[in-house]
C-alpha cells in the first residue's frame, strides 16, 4: 500500500476530485496548507509598508491505495492539477504499512477503499 | 489572581469614589429649568422658527441614519461574498459614498434640484444659491437638504456593486460611480422629486422606490449582464457559492433596517404633528416583517429549509418595497405590499439563477424588482387614489408609465456606461486575479489575515 | 503602480471639482431663514403641537434605537455560541422580531393597551381604535406608540433565544415566539403600563426591567430547564464551551448599550422641559458602567482574570436592573443599583454552572435576576418612595408583590407552553445535528463558508 | 421539506393575520390630533420651554452617537490588530470607557466646567452642582450635558488604547485611563471649552479637534515610544503586521463616521433655526469624503494600490481635521481641510514606520496630527477671521499657540504618567505573553474560539 | 518507530484523546482536515441553489510511537472513535525512520516520546 | 529520498525558513495544527469555568529532501526552533519512495527540488 500525498493549486482541488473520481479513487483528506516552492510569491504592501508573502495558499491531499492503483491515482491527480505554470505542485509518494478501517476494525489493503 | 499591586489601586479607587459621591446621595437638587421669563406673548414668527429647528433636527438625524445605511450595504454584500473579495467591496462601498458625495455637490443637486426644465435642473452649481429655503417646503436650509439627498445618492451608488462585486476592476468601478452619482441618478431625481415632467403627471414616489432603489437595481441588472457570471459559477449547472460571512450580513440587514427609518420617515421632512413620521415608521416596521417571513416561508416550501439568507433579503424586500407608498397607505396595504415583496425576491432570484445572471447579493431581486413593485404598488394600495380603494387605475397607470420611463431610461444610459468601459478600459479583471481574490489583485491586502480559510473555488 | 489610463480620470476629476467649487469660495451666503412672517400672535394650541411634534419625533427616533437593540441581540448570542449554531440564532432573531411585531400589531397591542379589566385588555384588535390619542399622554398618534411598544415586545421574544441556544428547534422556537408575543408578554404589560392591577397599585417599572426583561428571562430559564444542557456541557465536570465571536458580541453589547438610551430614555415620552429625559439618560450610562466594573472586579477575584465576556454581561446587568428605575433614582442610587447588577450576573452565572442549567449567553442571569433586582431596587432607592429616602417599606412590599407575581405567572404559562412543544412537536434537534450544527440542520447553510474551523465539541 | 406538523401553523397564523386584519382594510381612520385647545395666547417662557426640549432632545440624541463611537474604536483596533489581541483592546475599550465615566462623573465635570481660575475648574464635585443652567447656555440641564461631555472623555481616553495596543499591560492601562478621564482631559477641556485662559483669547476649538483628539493622538504617541515597538515589527527592516479583520474595522469607520454627527453638529447644543447644525452636518460630511479620496490617491501613488485601510485612516483623518472649524468654515473650506487631513495621515503613518514608532492603528496620524491640523486649519479658513478671508494671521496664531500648548502640557503630563507606571507596575508584558497573545496572557480566553488561526508572529 | 496517522469524526477528539492518556500514549499532533470517503456527503441549498457537500469535516491526529506502543496506540484510537456508523474514520501506519527532539537533539526512540 | 517533518512553535517559523534558505532548502509546506506533548497547556477560565488547554497551536512544516541534503535540513531547522524551552518540537524522517513535479511529470531525486 502507499501514500500518496500531493499538494495542488486550491482552485484545481474540484478538477482532481472530478480526475480521481473517473479513476475510481472515491477516498480521499484534504488539508488546508500554504507552500514555498518555486513560485516566488508575491509583495504586497499594507499601510505602505512592504510585506513579502513567499508562503502560498495550497491544498494537500492524502490519499491511501493499494499498490496497483498507485499510478493510475498518480496520473489522475496531474490530470486534475496540471496547467502547465510554476506553482502546480508536487506528487510525493510514501510507503503505508497498515491500513485500519475503524468502524469495522478490517485492515489491510481491504480497508483501503 | 489578581496581582496585589493591582488591589490597592481598585480599592483606592472605590473609595475615591464612594467619598465623593456620599454627599450627593444625602440631597441632588435637579438644575432650574430655564431662567424664569417674562410673559411676553410669542409670535408665529417663533413658531415658525421652532418648527424649522425640529424639521432640521430630524433631518439631520435622519441623514445620519441613512449614511449609516452604507456600513449597512458594506456588512451585507461583504457577508455574502467569499472571503477573498472583501476589502474591495468594502472599499467600493467606501469610495462610492465618498465620490457620490462630492459629485452631488458639485453638479448632482444641481441638476437635480435647480430650476430647469422638466428633463434636467440646471442652476446654482457648488450649492452657491442666493439665499432660498429648500425645495422641500420644510423651512430647513440646503445644507440639511442637501446632506439628506447626498446619502441617498450614496445608496443608488452603492446597490450596484454587489450584483458586480467578484470580478469587477476597481477602475471600472470608479468611472462607474462618477457617473451614476453626477448624472444618471441626479436626472431621475429631476424627474420625481426636482418637479420634472413626472412630478407634474403625479407620479408618486415618496421616499425612492423608484428614484433611489429601481436606479440602482437596474443599473446593478445591466452591468452584470454586462459583465458575466463569477469563474465556475455556471460549470455545467449552477453552482451556489456560499457567503463567507453571515453574521456580519446579518448586521448588515439590521442596519440597513434601522437607517431605513430614516430614509422613509425622515422623507417626511415637514414634521407636523409628527402624525404622517409615525406612520410611515410603522408601515416601513411592518413591510420588512412581513417580506422578512414571507421570503421564509417561500423559500423554506421551495428548498426544503429556512434559508437565513433569503429571509434577509426578504426584509429588504419588503423595506424597498414600501418606500414608495409608505405615506399612503394604511398598515394593512404595508403589509400586503412587504408580503408580496418577500415572495417576489425568492423567486426573481431564483429566476435569475435559471438564466445565469450571477447576482452575488441580489441586487436586483431586492432593489429592482421590489422597486418597480412598491411604485406600482401605490397605484392598488393607495388610500387617496389607488385602485384598492376605489379610484381607479388612473394612478396606477401613471406609476407604471413612470417606472417604464426610469427603468428604459436606466438601462440605455448605463448599458452604454459599462459597454463604454468594457471596450476601453475593461470591466473585468483577469482569471488569475479573480481566482486568486481581488483583495490581493486590485488592493494588496487581505481581509482576514492569518485566518485559515479554503479558497478552492 | 496607479494605471496610466487612471490617472487622467483622477486629474481631471479633482479640476472638475476645483474648477466648479471656486466660486463657492469667494462667496457662500447661507440660505436664508424661514421667510419673515407677520407678527401674528401664537397660540398655547400651536405650543401643543409643537410639543406633540417634538414628542413624535423623540418616540420616532427612540423606537428605531429600541429596533436597532435586535442587532445588537443577534450579535452578543451568536458571538458567545460556536460558530456551527450562529445561523439558527441569527435567523431565531429575525423571525421573532418579525413575528412579535405581527402579533403585536394584531392581537398583542390591543391586549396591553386596550381598556379592559386589571388582567387584560380587549379592545381595538388591529389598531383601528377610533381617533384617539395614545395611552401615555404625551399626544403621540397610536402609530407612534405601537412602533416604540412594538420593539419592546420584540426585546421580550429574543431574550429566550439566547439560553436556549445550540439545541432547540427552529419549529419550537417559532411556536414559542408567537405565544410570547401574542399573550404573555401583553399581559403582564397590562399589568403594568396599561392600566392593570398592578398599576392601579402603583406598581413602578418605568422602562421594563419587569415587563420586558424578568418576562423574558423566566421564560428563558424554564425553557433552558426543560431543553437540558448541550451535548458534552456537563459530562463529568462543568466544561466551558466559549464563544466563537469575541468582537461581534462586543459589538452587540455596545450596540444594546447604545439601544438602551432609546429603551429608558425613550419611554419618557412627553419631553417635557427634558430634564427627565436627561436624568435618565444619565443614570443609563452611568448604572451601565458601574455594572461593568462591578462584574469585571467579581470575575477578576474569584476566575483570577478579568473575563470580558463576563465584563460585558456585566454593563447588560447594569442596564437591565436601572432599567425600572432609571427617573426616579439619583445617580447614586443608579451607581449602586448598576454595581449590585454586575455582581448580581456574575454570581448567578456561577450558580447556574452549579446547578447545571445551562445558559449559554446568561440570559436569565442578566435579565431575569437583573430584572428582579432593578424593580425591587425602586423600593430601595426611589427619590420619592424608597425605603433609603425615608419612605418606608411599602414600595418596596409592591415591588416584591409585583415581581413576585410576574415571575409566578411567566413560569407557569410559559413552563406549561414549553412542554406542551416538548410533547407534541418536540424541543429539541437529534444529537446528530447537535453535533454537526443546527446551521446545517435546521438551515441547510454554513456562517463562515471556507473558514477552517474545529468542530471538535 | 417544510414539516408537515409545521404547515398548519403557519396557515392557521397567516389566516389569523387576514381575518384580524381584514376590518381595518376598510377603513383605518388615524388617531385624532391633540384636542383642540382653547385659543390661549401662548408667551415666550412657552417658546423657551419648547426650546429647550429640542435642545435637551438634540443632546441626548447626539451623546448616545458620540457613546456609540466607543464601538467604532473597538472595532477600529480590534480589526487592525492580529486576532491574538482582540479581547484584550476591546476589554480596554470597555473599561476605558466605564472609567471614564465614573471619573468625569466624580471629578472631571467639576474640574472642566466649574468655575475656578485660567487653568482648572472647583465646583460641585459629584454634580450636586446648585441649580443652574449648563455651561452651555442652551438651557439643558447639567445632567443633559454631563452625558454629552462624558462620551466625549471617552473618546479622548480610548484613542490611547490603539496606538499600545498589542503589549501593554492591562493593569497599567487601567491606571492610564483614570489619570487622564480624571486629570488630564478636564484640564485642557477647562483651557478651552471650560473659561479657561485659551477660551479667553478667543482659541477656537468647536467640538474637539484639540480637546479631544490632539489630547488623546499626543498621549498615544508618547506612550507609543515609551513603550517600544511590538515584538518582530523591526528586526531588519519594518515589517508590516497586517489587521486581521477587515470587514469589522471598515464597520468601525462608519460607525465613527455616524456617531460623528453627533459629536460635531451636536456640539452646537442650542439649535436656535437649525441652520449652524446643518451646516455642520454638512462639512463633516464632505471633510471626511474628501479625506478618504485623498488618501486612497497618497497611498495608490505611494504604494502603487490603493490600500483599504489606509483609505479609512483618511475618512477619519477628515473627520478629526473638520473638528475643530466645521461651525465656522464654508463647505470648500471643510474641503481642504479634510484633503490635507488625508494627505497627512497616509505621510505621517509612513514617517512613524521610517522612525521605528510602531503605532498599529495610527492613533498618532490619525488623531494626533490631523486634530493638530484641524486645529491651525481655523486661522486659514474660518469664515470670519481666517487668514484666506482676510482676516490678518492673529487667529492663526492664537490656534498655534493654544495647539502648542496642549501638546506640551500632554507631552509632559502624560509622559512622565507612563514613565511612572513602567517604572513601578511596569507597562508592557512579558515577550512570552506577547508571542502567545494578550487575549490568554490577560484575559484567558481567545477571541475566536474553534477558529484555525496562523499565529506565526 | 511508526507514524500512527488517523482520521476521525470531529467531535470523537476528546474521546480519542482519553484513550489514548489510558493508553499511556501522551504526545500527538492534531490537524483540522477534510474527508471523502463511504460517508456520502449531504445536499444543501443555499438561496434556493443546489450545493453538494461531499468533503466532510474531520480531524487528523498523528502519533509518532515505538514499535512496541503501535498495537496499543490502535486499539486506543479504535477505542476511542468507534461509534459503528460509516464515517468513524481511518488508521494509517508508516514507517518512521528517525524521530529527533528538537530542544536537547535526542534522537530515535528516546526522543519519541 | 526523505520526507521530513517537523512541529515547531509557531513564532519560530521565520527563524526556520530563513535557516533552511541558508541551508540552500527553499521549497517545503507548512500546515497550521495543535500540539500534546511535555508541554503541559495551561488553564483558562470562561465565564468562571475552568477550561483546560493542552491542545497548543505548532506549525507542522513538510520537506521532500534528496537524502544528501537530510542532515543539513534537519540540522537548519534545530537552528532556527531551538530555544531550548519545553515545547520546542519534534522532527520526524520518513522514507520518500518517489516525489512528482506535478507541471513537468518530472519523478525521483531531479523533482524536489
Ligand atoms: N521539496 C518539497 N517539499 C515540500 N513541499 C514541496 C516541495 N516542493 C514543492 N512543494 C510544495 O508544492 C508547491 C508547488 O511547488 P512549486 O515548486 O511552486 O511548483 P512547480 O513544481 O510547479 O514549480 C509548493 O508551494 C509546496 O507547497
Ligand atoms: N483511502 C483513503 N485515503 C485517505 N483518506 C481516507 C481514505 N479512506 C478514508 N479516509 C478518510 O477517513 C474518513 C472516513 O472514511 P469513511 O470511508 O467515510 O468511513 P468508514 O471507513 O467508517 O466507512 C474519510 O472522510 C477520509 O478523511
Ligand atoms: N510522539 C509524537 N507524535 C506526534 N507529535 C509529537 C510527538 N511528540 C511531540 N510531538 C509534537 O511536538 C510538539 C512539541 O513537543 P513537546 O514534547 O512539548 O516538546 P519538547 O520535545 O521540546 O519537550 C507537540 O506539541 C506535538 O505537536
Amino acid at each position: 500500500m502507499k501514500l500518496i500525498t500531493a499538494y495542488i493549486q486550491p482552485e484545481k482541488l474540484s478538477d482532481v476530485k472530478q480526475a480521481l473520481y473517473e479513476a475510481e479513487v472515491f477516498k480521499l483528506s484534504v488539508t488546508n496548507a500554504l507552500g514555498c516552492g518555486q513560485q516566488k510569491g508575491y509583495h504586497e504592501t499594507y499601510r505602505g509598508v512592504d510585506i513579502e508573502v513567499n508562503l502560498l495558499k495550497k491544498v494537500r491531499i492524502d490519499i491511501a491505495v493499494n499498490e496497483e492503483f498507485t499510478q493510475a491515482t498518480i496520473d489522475a491527480i496531474i490530470r486534475g492539477a496540471r496547467t502547465g505554470n510554476i506553482g502546480d505542485g508536487k506528487i510525493l509518494v510514501t510507503p503505508l504499512e497498515q491500513c485500519i478501517r475503524i468502524r469495522t476494525g478490517d485492515t489491510g489493503p481491504a480497508a483501503i477503499g | 489572581m489578581m496581582s496585589r499591586k493591582f488591589q490597592w489601586l481598585c480599592l483606592t479607587l472605590l473609595g475615591v469614589v464612594a467619598i465623593t459621591a456620599l454627599p450627593a446621595l444625602a440631597e441632588q437638587p435637579p438644575p432650574a429649568a430655564a431662567a424664569k421669563a417674562q410673559p411676553v406673548a410669542a409670535t408665529q414668527a417663533d413658531i415658525t422658527q421652532v418648527n424649522v429647528a425640529i424639521n432640521t433636527v430630524w433631518i439631520v438625524v435622519a441623514a445620519a441614519l441613512v449614511f449609516f445605511m452604507q456600513a449597512g450595504f458594506g456588512m451585507v454584500e461583504a457577508g455574502f461574498l467569499r472571503a477573498k473579495n472583501t476589502c474591495n467591496i468594502l472599499m467600493k462601498n467606501f469610495v462610492d459614498y465618498c465620490s457620490a458625495s462630492l459629485m452631488f455637490y458639485v453638479v448632482g443637486y444641481s441638476l437635480m434640484f435647480g430650476g430647469g426644465n422638466g428633463f434636467l435642473g440646471w442652476e446654482g452649481f457648488g450649492i452657491d444659491w442666493a439665499a432660498g429655503t429648500d425645495p422641500s417646503g420644510a423651512g430647513v436650509s440646503h445644507h440639511a437638504y442637501w446632506f439628506f439627498q447626498a446619502a441617498f445618492c450614496g445608496a443608488a451608488a452603492t446597490i450596484v456593486a454587489g450584483g458586480m462585486a467578484g470580478r469587477m476592476k476597481f477602475g471600472a468601478y470608479l468611472m462607474y460611480t462618477v457617473v451614476i452619482s453626477a448624472l444618471i441618478y441626479p436626472i431621475v431625481g429631476h424627474w420625481i422629486w426636482g418637479g420634472g415632467w413626472l412630478a407634474k403627471m403625479d407620479f408618486s414616489d415618496f421616499a425612492g422606490s423608484t428614484v433611489v432603489h429601481a436606479t440602482g437595481g437596474i443599473a446593478a441588472l445591466i452591468g452584470t449582464i454586462l459583465l458575466g457570471a463569477r469563474h465556475g459559477k455556471y460549470n455545467g449547472k449552477a453552482k451556489a457559492i456560499p457567503g463567507h460571512n453571515i453574521p456580519i450580513a446579518s448586521l448588515g440587514v439590521f442596519i440597513l433596517w434601522f437607517g431605513w427609518f430614516g430614509f422613509n420617515a425622515g422623507s417626511q421632512i415637514a414634521v407636523g404633528n409628527g402624525m404622517t413620521v409615525a406612520k410611515i415608521a410603522m408601515n416601513t416596521n411592518i413591510a420588512a416583517c412581513c417580506g422578512a417571513l414571507a421570503a421564509m416561508l417561500t423559500i423554506w416550501k421551495i428548498g426544503g429549509k429556512p434559508d437565513l439568507s433569503m429571509t434577509m433579503n426578504g426584509a429588504l424586500a419588503g423595506l424597498v418595497a414600501i418606500t414608495a407608498g409608505c405615506d399612503c397607505m394604511s398598515s394593512v396595504g404595508a403589509m400586503i405590499t412587504g408580503t408580496v415583496g418577500g415572495v417576489a425576491v425568492v423567486l426573481s432570484a431564483l429566476l435569475l439563477e435559471r438564466l445565469r445572471i450571477d447576482d452575488p447579493v441580489g441586487a436586483f431581486p431586492v432593489h429592482g424588482i421590489n422597486g418597480i413593485w412598491g411604485t406600482l404598488a401605490i397605484g392598488l394600495f393607495s388610500e387617496s387614489s389607488g385602485l384598492f380603494y376605489g379610484h381607479g387605475a388612473s394612478q396606477l397607470g401613471i406609476q407604471a408609465l413612470g417606472v417604464f420611463s426610469v427603468v428604459g431610461f436606466v438601462l440605455l444610459t448605463m448599458g452604454a456606461v459599462f459597454l463604454l468601459i468594457k471596450k476601453t478600459y475593461g470591466l473585468r479583471v483577469s482569471k488569475q486575479e479573480e481566482l486568486r481574490g481581488l483583495d490581493i489583485g486590485e488592493h494588496g491586502m487581505e481581509s482576514y489575515a492569518g485566518f485559515q480559510i479554503f479558497t478552492t473555488e
